[in-house]
């Protein structure tokens, strides 16, 4: 296992390397680049878009400035925003937190809520619980986030009790410590349950059908004949042996940490990285990009790769060396 | 618990400028919406985004100001101004005592340091370009510590609002970049607040990125009431930044903010929380959003020698009588009784009403009619078959594309009806919605594409749109970068341009302008469409509240105070 | 082309160990020397029987004579030929040649197959000329020779008794029509009686067809029925190799003969 | 087996019931231009938010309600009281054609001009709400059923395969689903739609381009989960029964993985079917998806996120969502119905 | 707790179909049988008979669907378990009557490990043990397995199908019930091994007074350790009576022709005998 990570990690190199030439030529071909809102601004002269291009490098072509990039990011230096002026990895790292906790939250939510869900469906199947779950899962799938957001807004704004959005309340400043872990918690509440949503629905309907699937093993009735209670029978016997895909699943969900959800930050005015990379997309402001790309392969890689450990933990019978 | 706020209260500075409004309280907290997600950097060289340059804007204040409501240029950080009579030398006469918010003496030295840096080869900016005229830039000379004097190469007509009103930065703050070359660097989101000197009526308090930037009253401003007291009245202002109108709007609707910017679709039911919340939801007139649709009358033709346009096209495209029965085919009532619940504009010309100085009520009109419109293509040899499709006088179907691009809503009904009032004048109208990039390559430079709907905020001074107007302009849509004035009436277009630009004289250069927009009105190059009307919603809650036609509502926000 | 002379099946010095892993990280910790330079040869026509300690080695020999686990070291001969190492694809033709009966039937069983399609899958690689009723006949025939009922056919695994799913493994592995059969312990789950139609069904086929036999199996007297040779394991190693009469009269090894002792009476 | 299938799910009250009204569905959306009232461009600017007209039995023949437009600032209408105009069937109305062949002149029904049907509202431009749905649903009912089609067997045979043979094979396999998973979706459509940017005018080409882009991108996260299964069910015995049997790698995985895998693969992919209706929505906001003035749910959907929707109570431009939900639902049920008729131990308890 | 007066265990006329309709099997017909405090009962019969079906419904472990309790009632200790709630049925299982289950390679949870899944039997059932490693090395060394502490973190996939069998036992006894149901517990193991369990369950037997239901096809251990003898065929009892009694004189000819047909250690038959199904049918 040991060498079989070491070469996971070390087929990261090629990987990072592949994925960033891929989307750097993207980026190229992709129509347009940082200075087009430059250019649709009436008063912008010719010479100066054409000087900052010159400046930005972007009239070399794309094979030179590919070289140059990753030069210098080999040497640990992501480059500079083209709109903020500031270093990429600065830029990242003030929106990082946010998202993070965000993204966390909601991932824990989703699973608080779509594991035991998805194992009491199993259950009782067939019951009106198991009817009604998943009537409400196929709503929550059905409803586009935006939407879901919107009414987080509205609810949040109708009934108060919420905030309407944002990462801190006004008066953050002046709150007492625990007030301003509060005032952060009570910010993340609705987007994290808004997020959290629409994952959970799927988690659970899978969930209760690996648990169907489980259910009637053998085993399950050794476990009742050993007199195990049910809740532990289902919650440690059963699940163990269905969660597989959920834990691939994970693999996914940990490469979403750091790149967030556009939607939802939007709607819900969460300052995140989600916002900030998708701006840079439509910006095609490059750097950013490409830091964002590469730190999103490599969590998703590393991911993965927790994902495949965790598989073989929770399943023994799997072997990766063969 | 909010702590008390404490403000310091240093002398007032000699030549203190007091305003005409009666004296009010201080106290009370301002908190308004932005829709742009938040300033890029606090740099003034760096910045091209409205947001940014509004933060900026607060904080540095420049040598002149203009009230919004009068549209007039009233002083700013120079008391006063003469100019020569070359009409190229400007002298300004700094107020006295005025002192950056950290104590630093305002001086002329800041502003001749100011234009040092925006022409240093190392930093390029825009503004360079904006105060050169044909690549040669202003001489800015320091006369006295108190006097500044600027020669412009050639006598440049914006120049009071242009370069008067342009930000002038701190040079004891900001020598150590220039110094060892990182002045592009300077003054990013990640500078501590406190480093962001100010001689405006704010200094920054605390920014948080992509969340909200919080000012704090400048102690050092140069503005007082006539009780002596110093301005701003207000304890903090704090600007939320936000991606989605809508829950800014919810936020508004329900007495969250002080202020929003309300849609015209939004506008009535906004108003019905009026009492409840204690806002007015006030109508600003039309905005200056000027939306407008052309054809690419671009006759060149691409790298492998095809015509961008097709030539039986272009022929149509060119055809100024095709050009106004498409005009007159629009149903510009209908898109604003039915999309915008009859809270618009209809369009005749580059400028919307909103821009009061500079806009020609006196234009050819093309109200909706079909009648009108089937004449006119019959006067151009267009034929309709008996299913009522058109044809041209080859017999082509008359048939084109529409380019436009997504991100607005009301755009795309535009896109829609027109392309539902071609269909009744037997036009097929295809419609392609594209992505911004895409787009701007399409219109600017691969030219393959056949109709373009575009929407642009305008307003201010018509030196804004030199590249539009201008038959070598970059931005002149419908055939650009042209060697030579393809047309006569083009040609004119260019000659009173160029005209307009070189007097100071607002009466004659409202004469030429009124003619551009009559040429273009006329000559239907662009076929302007709807502007949607704009709502402010204030609180009733703030005293001095003026709100202009045009630009932000909180231009006077120093004068603010709580009822 | 092999003479005739050459055993079937020469097995020499193989070996095949598994690694003790420990951790979520699965640190390789030590091995598990399941079976440990180990030689035989089994002749054409003939059956071996296998007996040992539970745990000693048995099914890991069977597995690694079909390759289900690959061998650490040493050689297998097939008719003459080296197979220890050959490539999934170069083994495929052996597959007909050689087939196993499974120890644990249930597992053994895909639990979403029925009857039928778990037969006939075997029909429709081998034989694949058989229509489908060809196949149906077939199927059934091979129930019925192992004691189950045509109607069983379109069932599911799981509704079956131990002693049927057993059955059901069996009729698979001869559905192939093979010339070796791996046999890991096919009667033990059986009552004495459908255990003794299943001997002599596989001793008629022998019979008639010639087919060989390693037979893994716990009951000594029906390994001493069936076997003509007897190989005895005890941790990985074999340790006693004799024919059936000479290892039941005339045991050497200390374990061997625990074994014959230990054998209950009625 | 189909066949036996269909008998199965008939059987059962809620597949029957799903199955039914799924076909109906796809009747509806293939014969959509003979059962709208109205074309998909077809406008009313005097008719904004046009709330649904009311049908009532009105002197001998169903009829609609008449409105007038009371408060044209926030689109507030009001039914004209003895006021109707009768419903006709079988109306003559501009004539379309079906399939891109078949002239039709006529329309199930519909009102005579200048008074509209409008049984679910009209939106911004006074289009009929009814009318788009129908027509859009023949976008939204298939984008998802081809969608997943395509995913579910890249993803089996790559996700299957890997975790089969494991090793290199998975090794490399593996790593192409990541490079695809690492590579910002956004970019690479804008980049294909770049690439293929000459096939944009016709919109049939342009559906298959965007079942093939989501499909494409979506795949790889099916596949990893396919070969988690599998390499979990790999060291089952009754895998190693069939390659001892002889049996290829490919059937393996289709006759004995598949099975195995089959409850997992229904339900995801039922579950999927919503992601890609409303996935597509999110591509014409790129400009390659649906465009209008052809429309789908999605898109319909898409354009309704906004307050107003909500205040002034215009709900009936929240009906695409309900379609979407329908249609979700109906095919969840029918997957867990199909679900349990496989499942071989719930198969003897009907 | 246990009543002086009746049998632990009493059956009678049970009855447990699969399926429904036309397709129903009734895979045990109407069977009566008891076991008494300390008393081995084997259960031999034909494969399919209805064996461990019987054993399953002691404490209704079949899911339902498929199997249906049609009739019949179960009494243990007095109290029908057929009637008893999932709650308190859940207190018999395990404690008074524990399993081990005929096919240890399905009936090991694949992903614990042996000693989680003996261990948990040993926490449920016997809080007082504080050593609980300890006990689980011991229940396997009892149980014949080598060097029970090294292979404690095994996976059921890595052991032997003798020591899968073995770790279920070890499982069962861990519980320490009143009676514990064996299905076929050694048909995986070696005979010495089998000889080993077979000792150690008298022992508990008599250290305890367990009693045993012990299903099995081997006729040695049953005349070695069985009390009693029911035969099962066809989902009937055909036979019910003392181990000697039945092996000696078995009255049914099924039971008859069944201890005939087993092979005896150097017995030179050339073929094994087998029942003659049609043959029972005659003469029963
Ligand atoms: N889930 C099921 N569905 C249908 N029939 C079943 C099911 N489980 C068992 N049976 C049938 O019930 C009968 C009795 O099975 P049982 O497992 O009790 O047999 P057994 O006596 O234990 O046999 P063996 O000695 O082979 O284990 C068999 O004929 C079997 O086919
Ligand atoms: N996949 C595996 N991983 C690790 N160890 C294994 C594996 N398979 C078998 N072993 C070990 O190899 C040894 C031999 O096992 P094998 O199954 O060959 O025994 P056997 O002789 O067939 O025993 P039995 O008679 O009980 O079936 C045992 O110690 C077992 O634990
Ligand atoms: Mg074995
Ligand atoms: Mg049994």
């Amino acid at each position: 296992m040991k060498t079989y990570i070491l070469r996971r990690l070390l087929l990261m190199i090629p990987m990072l390397l592949g994925v960033s030439l891929l989307v750097f030529v993207l980026v190229y071909i992709s129509p347009g680049n940082y200075l087009d809102v430059l250019k649709a601004q009436r008063d912008i002269p010719a010479e100066f878009i054409a000087k900052k291009e010159r400046e930005l490098g972007l009239d070399r072509p794309w094979y030179m400035q590919y070289v140059s990039w990753l030069g210098r990011t080999v040497r640990g230096d992501f480059g500079e925003s083209w709109s903020y002026r500031i270093p990429v990895i600065e830029l990242l790292a003030q929106r990082a937190p946010a998202t993070l906790a965000l993204s966390l939250t909601s991932l824990v939510f989703a699973w608080a809520i779509a594991v035991p869900l998805g194992v009491f469906a199993a259950v009782y199947r067939n019951s009106i619980f198991d009817k009604l779950s998943a009537l409400s899962a196929y709503a929550a799938l059905s409803i586009p986030e935006f939407f879901l957001a919107l009414l987080a807004v509205i609810f949040a704004s109708q009934w108060g009790g919420f905030p309407t959005g944002g990462l801190s309340a006004i008066d953050h400043d002046y709150l007492s410590p625990v007030g301003q872990l509060w005032d952060y918690v009570h910010h993340l509440i609705l987007p994290t349950i808004v997020l959290g949503i629409g994952g959970a629905a799927g988690l659970m309907r899978v969930m209760r059908t690996n648990m169907l699937d489980v259910i009637q093993s053998d085993y399950v009735m050794t476990a009742r004949a050993k007199g195990v209670p049910g809740n532990v029978i289902m919650f440690r016997h059963v699940l163990r042996n269905a969660i597989n895909p959920l834990v691939t699943s994970l693999g996914f969900a940990f490469s979403g940490l750091l790149s967030g959800a556009v939607l939802v930050e939007n709607v819900m005015n969460y300052p995140g990285l989600g916002q900030l990379i998708f701006q840079a997309f439509m910006r095609k402001d490059r750097d950013v990009v490409m830091a964002a790309v590469i730190i999103g392969s490599s969590m998703l890689i590393i991911g993965n790769l927790i994902a495949d450990i965790l598989l073989a933990w929770v399943d023994p019978r799997i072997r990766y060396d063969k | 618990p909010r702590q008390k706020l404490k403000r310091e209260f240093p002398p007032l500075p000699k030549d203190v400028d007091i305003t005409t409004k009666p004296p009010g309280r201080y106290g009370g907290i301002y908190i308004s919406v932005d829709p742009g997600g938040g300033p890029n950097t606090f740099n003034y060289l760096v910045a091209e985004d409205a947001t940014s340059m509004g933060a900026i804007s607060t904080v540095l204040e420049g040598l002149v100001r203009r009230n919004a409501m009068t549209e007039e240029i009233i002083p700013g950080l120079a008391k006063s101004w003469e100019i020569g009579p070359d009409n190229k030398t400007y002298t300004f006469h700094l107020r006295e005592g005025v002192k950056w918010s950290d104590g630093a003496p305002f001086s002329a030295d800041d502003v001749v340091f100011t234009y040092a840096c925006i022409y240093d080869e190392r930093f390029p900016n825009r503004h360079a370009s904006d105060y050169s005229i044909d690549g040669k830039p202003f001489k800015v000379e320091k006369i006295d510590d108190l006097t500044v004097r600027f020669i412009t190469p050639d006598i440049y007509a914006p120049f009071l609002e242009m370069v008067g009103g342009g930000s002038i930065l701190p040079k004891h703050a900001l020598q150590k970049f220039v110094d060892n070359g990182t002045l592009m660097k300077a003054w990013n989101i990640g500078t501590h607040p406190r480093e962001i000197v100010s001689t405006g009526m704010f200094r920054i308090a605390s920014f948080k990125p992509g969340e909200r930037l919080v000012y704090e009253p400048n102690p050092h401003y140069w503005r007082a009431d006539s009780a002596g007291q110093r301005l701003p009245y207000l304890d903090l202002s704090i600007t939320k930044f936000v991606r989605d109108q809508n829950a800014s709007l919810a936020a508004f609707a329900t007495g969250q903010s002080d202020s929003e910017n309300v849609s015209p679709a939004d506008v009535e039911w906004v108003r019905r929380g009026e009492k409840a919340h204690n806002y007015t939801v006030h109508e600003r007139g039309p905005s200056t959003v000027c939306n407008f649709l052309w054809f690419n009358q671009n006759p060149e033709k691409d790298k492998s020698g095809k015509p961008f346009v097709e030539p039986y096209k272009l022929k149509w495209f060119q055809d100024v009588r095709f050009r106004q029965a498409v005009s007159y085919g629009i149903n510009r009532e209908g898109i604003i009784k039915g999309v915008l619940f009859g809270r618009g504009t209809p369009l005749w010309g580059p400028e919307t009403p909103a821009n009061t100085k500079w806009f020609n009520p006196d234009l050819q009109k093309y109200p909706y009619s079909p009648e009108q419109a089937r004449e006119l293509l019959k006067q151009a040899g267009f034929r309709w078959n008996e299913a009522g499709e058109l044809f041209d006088s080859a017999g082509n179907r008359v048939s084109f594309s529409l380019n436009t691009n997504q991100e607005n809503p009301i755009r795309q009904h535009m896109a829609t009806v027109f392309k539902e009032n071609m269909k009744d004048l037997g036009i097929e109208v295809k419609l392609q919605l594209l992505d911004f990039g895409t787009f701007v390559k399409k219109i600017g430079e691969s030219y393959d594409y056949e109709c373009g709907m575009l929407g642009l905020t305008g307003g201010g001074d018509p030196v804004g749109g030199m590249s539009v107007y201008l038959s070598s302009g970059r931005m002149h849509e419908w055939y650009p970068n042209q060697k030579k004035p393809a047309t006569a009436w083009e040609a004119r277009i260019d000659e009173l341009m160029m005209k307009q630009l070189k007097t100071l004289n607002l009466a004659e250069r409202k004469k030429y302008w009124f003619e551009v927009q009559r040429i273009m009105s006329e000559q239907l190059p662009f076929i302007y469409l709807i502007t949607p009307n704009s709502y402010e919603g204030v609180k009733d809650r703030w005293e001095n509240v003026e709100i202009p036609k045009a630009g932000g509502i909180t231009w006077n926000l120093d004068e603010y105070y709580l009822k | 082309m092999p003479s005739t002379t050459t055993p079937l099946l020469q097995v020499e010095n193989l070996k095949v160990h598994f690694p003790i892993t420990a951790g979520l990280l699965q640190r390789r910790v030590g091995e598990v020397k399941a079976v440990d330079d180990v030689s035989f040869t089994i002749e054409r026509g003939t059956t071996v029987g296998l007996v040992g300690e539970s745990g000693s080695g048995k099914t890991t020999i069977g597995r690694a004579l079909i390759r289900l686990v690959n061998p650490t070291g040493g050689t297998i001969r097939y008719n003459g030929k080296d197979i220890t190492f050959l490539r999934e694809s170069q083994f495929r033709p052996y597959r007909k040649k050689i087939q196993i009966i499974f120890q644990d039937p249930y597992n053994s069983l895909n639990p979403r197959l029925t009857i039928f399609k778990i037969i006939s899958e075997a029909l429709e690689i081998h034989f694949p000329a058989m229509g489908l009723e060809q196949r149906r006949a077939r199927v059934a025939e091979l129930l019925g020779k192992v004691g189950l009922k045509p109607e069983h056919m379109d069932r599911y695994p799981h509704e079956f008794s131990g002693g049927q799913r057993q059955r059901i493994g069996i009729a698979r592995a001869l559905a192939v029509e093979p010339e070796f059969i791996v046999c890991d312990e096919p009667v033990s789950a059986l009552d004495v009686s459908v255990q003794a139609q299943i001997v002599n069904l596989l001793q008629d086929l022998q019979e008639e067809l010639g087919l060989t036999y390693l037979f893994i199996a716990h009951d000594l007297a029906v390994v001493e029925h069936i076997s003509d040779f007897v190989l005895v394991m005890n941790q990985g190693k074999i340790v006693e190799a004799a024919t059936a009469d000479a290892i039941y009269q005339n045991p050497q090894d200390p374990y061997t003969k625990r074994l014959l002792d230990a054998v209950p009476k009625i | 087996m189909t066949s036996d299938l269909l008998h199965q799910i008939l059987r059962r009250r809620a597949g029957a019931f799903c199955l039914v009204a799924l076909i109906l569905f796809y009747v509806a959306a293939f014969f959509a231009p003979l059962l709208a009232p109205y074309a998909t461009s077809d406008q009313d600017l005097t008719k904004t938010y046009h709330p649904p007209t009311g049908v009532v039995w009105h002197e001998g023949q169903l009829a609609v309600r008449l409105y007038k437009l009371v408060d044209p600032t926030c689109a507030k209408y009001e039914a004209e009281p003895g006021q109707f105009a009768p419903i006709h069937f079988w109306v003559k109305a501009p004539t379309y054609h079906f399939l891109g062949l078949i002239p039709v002149s006529h329309r199930l029904f519909g009102v005579e001009a200048p008074a509209r049907l409008y049984l679910l509202g009209s939106d911004e431009t006074g289009r009929d709400v009814f009318s788009r749905l129908l027509y859009g649903s023949r976008v939204s009912l298939t984008i998802g059923l081809i969608g997943i089609l395509i995913t579910t067997v890249i993803g089996l045979t790559v996700g299957g395969l890997a975790g089969y043979f494991g090793g290199v094979f998975d090794s490399v396999a593996m790593r192409g689903t990541e490079l695809i998973m690492a590579i910002p979706g956004l970019y690479l459509i804008i980049a294909l739609r770049a690439a293929l940017a000459k096939y944009f005018d016709d919109s049939d080409q342009i559906f298959i381009l965007i079942v093939v882009i989501l499909s494409f991108i979506g795949w790889a996260g099916t596949a990893r989960v396919i070969r988690g299964l599998t390499l979990s069910l790999r060291n089952r015995p009754f895998i190693y029964a069939a390659e001892a049997l002889g049996q290829g790698p490919v059937t393996i995985l289709w006759k004995h993985l598949f099975p195995n895998l089959f409850s997992y693969l229904i339900v995801t992919s039922m579950l999927s079917i919503p992601g890609y209706i409303l996935g597509e929505a999110a591509l014409s906001f790129l400009g390659i998806g649906i465009q209008e003035p052809s429309t789908s749910w999605g898109l319909m959907l898409s354009q309704v996120q906004d307050l107003k929707v909500f205040m002034l109570n215009f709900w009936w431009l929240l009906t695409p969502g309900l379609a979407i939900f329908i249609t979700v639902i109906l095919f969840n049920v029918l997957g867990d119905v199909v679900r349990d008729i496989v499942d071989p131990k719930l198969k003897t308890q009907v | 707790m246990t009543s002086v007066s009746g049998p632990l265990l009493k059956v009678n006329n049970l009855q447990v179909d699969f399926g429904s309709g036309d397709t129903v099997t009734h895979a045990v017909n109407d069977i009566s049988f008891q076991i008494r405090d300390g008393e081995t009962v084997a259960i031999v019969g034909e494969s399919g008979s209805g064996k461990s079906v019987t054993a399953l419904s002691l404490t209704r472990l079949l899911p339902t669907p498929p199997a249906h309790y049609v009739g019949g009632e179960i009494l243990f200790n007095g109290r029908n378990t057929l009637a008893l709630s999932e709650n308190d049925l859940r207190k018999v299982r395990g404690k008074q009557i524990a399993y081990i289950f005929q096919e240890p390679g399905t009936s090991l949870n694949p992903v614990f490990t042996i000693e989680y899944q003996i261990a948990e039997a040993v926490q449920l059932h016997r809080p007082e043990v504080t050593d609980v490693r300890a006990e689980v090395i011991r229940a396997l060394d009892l149980v014949g397995i080598r060097n029970p502490a090294q292979r404690l973190g095994d996976y059921p996939y890595q052991l032997s199908g003798g020591m899968q069998q073995r770790v279920m036992i070890a499982m069962a006894l861990a519980c320490q019930p009143k009676l514990l149901v064996a299905d076929e517990p050694t048909t995986a193991l070696d005979v010495t091994i089998q000889k080993q369990i077979m000792d150690l369950l008298r022992d508990i037997k008599v250290k305890t007074g367990m009693s045993i239901m012990l299903i099995t096809h081997n006729f040695g251990i049953i005349a070695d350790i069985a009390d009693r003898v029911v035969v099962m065929f066809r989902g009937k009892i055909v036979e019910d009576g003392p181990t000697g009694e039945v092996l000696r004189h078995p009255k049914h000819p099924y039971t008859r022709a069944l201890i005939d047909c087993v092979p005896k250690l150097g017995a030179k038959q050339r073929r094994l005998r087998a029942i003659d199904h049609a043959e029972i049918e005659a003469s029963a």
